[in-house]
């Protein structure tokens, strides 16, 4: 599974994203697997009330399963338009 | 229906020719601009960061959405990224209808959901350092009236 | 605060880069152009009176009271008199503010009053003869929200 | 004064304006002068619930007073934008 990170997330990260091997079953799941990568992912995911995410390119819950999906992305809330 | 997502500049006067040329039977068209403004006469670039892969078919989406709802003649969609400076166009909405209602709810929906839900992130470079432009309460609460 | 009344045709796509470049720091400009809509394909043309003392003196006034009331950079209306042909540019307003809420408010304010409280008369001149335009009551209802 | 007229309230008359000497202390008072000129004027004035008037280019009432106003307009509803 491919999962991306954008703005802040992708700064404290260190990287735009990572291919893993996973079997979380839910977004949350995949986030505290995340966590256990180090303390850059311990920062960038501290407060997922700050964060949104998308499966697929659809923006989607923390709590969606992941069945099948083949990317997820973390980033903050938009600041698109003028 | 027209969605472009651009690094390159371009002419909001003429894309607003362009799109009024290229729409039928419509006695209103509305258009949206976004100018990248100063921080205090200290902004140095605005990056914009976007999401490659979802950016357009978000907007798709969002047009798609409006379309459903409003009588329009056509709908034009242009966002940039990238690197941009004070005065800089960052992105621009156009609406054509019958009537002025349907273009101006049309264009005012388009902008309120592109906002906050076309991935798009915005960095601020000022002498003082970088900063993520913060997404504003009042934005995510602008959707609630649609 | 520009306002023009004229017989001659204007260019909205570079009305629109023109007022763009004159208002400061703006990050939000928003447009509105009047098309004259053909009649059931049957629109030889369209003709618009209007009351020359009065008219520049009743614009000003709607642009005044839509400057008393929103924080906005700049403001323009246009409109035409005289002869006009389908798809010509009838009018255009244009608002420029730091964000889009007041630029989208002050154009719909604008059009509202414009379109109700300015001094011009349409009349559709077809192959089945003249017709003078006739006020409808949701334009006169318009008027309430504000 | 000037008494102008505009629209299909000008066609009905025949003129685009008039200019008179009248005593009429408001626009209704001035109106029915008006009626008194010929059937033309009877025509145009013939339903004032679809009038508007301006004084000195004002809008204005009918009971509004004429006191040293200089112009006076008759005219249909405004059909102006787009």
């Amino acid at each position: 599974m491919d999962v991306l990170y954008f703005a802040w997330v992708r700064e404290r990260i260190g990287v735009p994203r990572d291919s893993i091997e996973t079997n979380a079953v839910t977004v949350n799941d995949l986030i505290e697997e995340l966590r256990a990568r180090g303390e850059e992912y311990q920062a960038a995911f501290e407060d997922i009330r700050a964060l949104r995410v998308a499966i697929d390119q659809e923006l989607s819950e923390f709590d969606a399963p992941l069945s099948g999906a083949r990317e997820v992305a973390f980033f903050p809330p938009m600041t698109g338009g003028e | 229906m027209t969605v472009r997502v651009q690094q390159e500049a371009f002419d909001p006067g003429a894309e607003l020719n362009a799109f009024t040329a290229s729409v039928q039977g419509a006695g209103a068209v509305v258009s949206f601009t976004g100018v990248v403004r100063d921080v205090e006469g200290k902004l140095a670039e605005m990056l914009i960061e976007h999401y490659a892969g979802m950016t357009e078919k978000a907007i798709a989406k969002i047009v798609g959405d409006a379309t459903a709802r409003w009588n329009l003649s056509g709908a034009l969609v242009i966002h940039r990224f990238g690197q941009l400076g004070a005065g800089d166009q960052i992105m621009m909405v156009a609406t054509a209808s019958r009537h002025r209602v349907d273009a101006f709810q049309a264009a005012e929906f388009l902008m309120d959901y592109l906002k906050s839900r076309a991935p798009f992130w915005k960095k601020e470079r000022t002498a003082e350092g970088d900063a993520w432009v913060e997404a504003r309460d009042e934005d995510e609460d602008a959707l609630s009236r649609w």
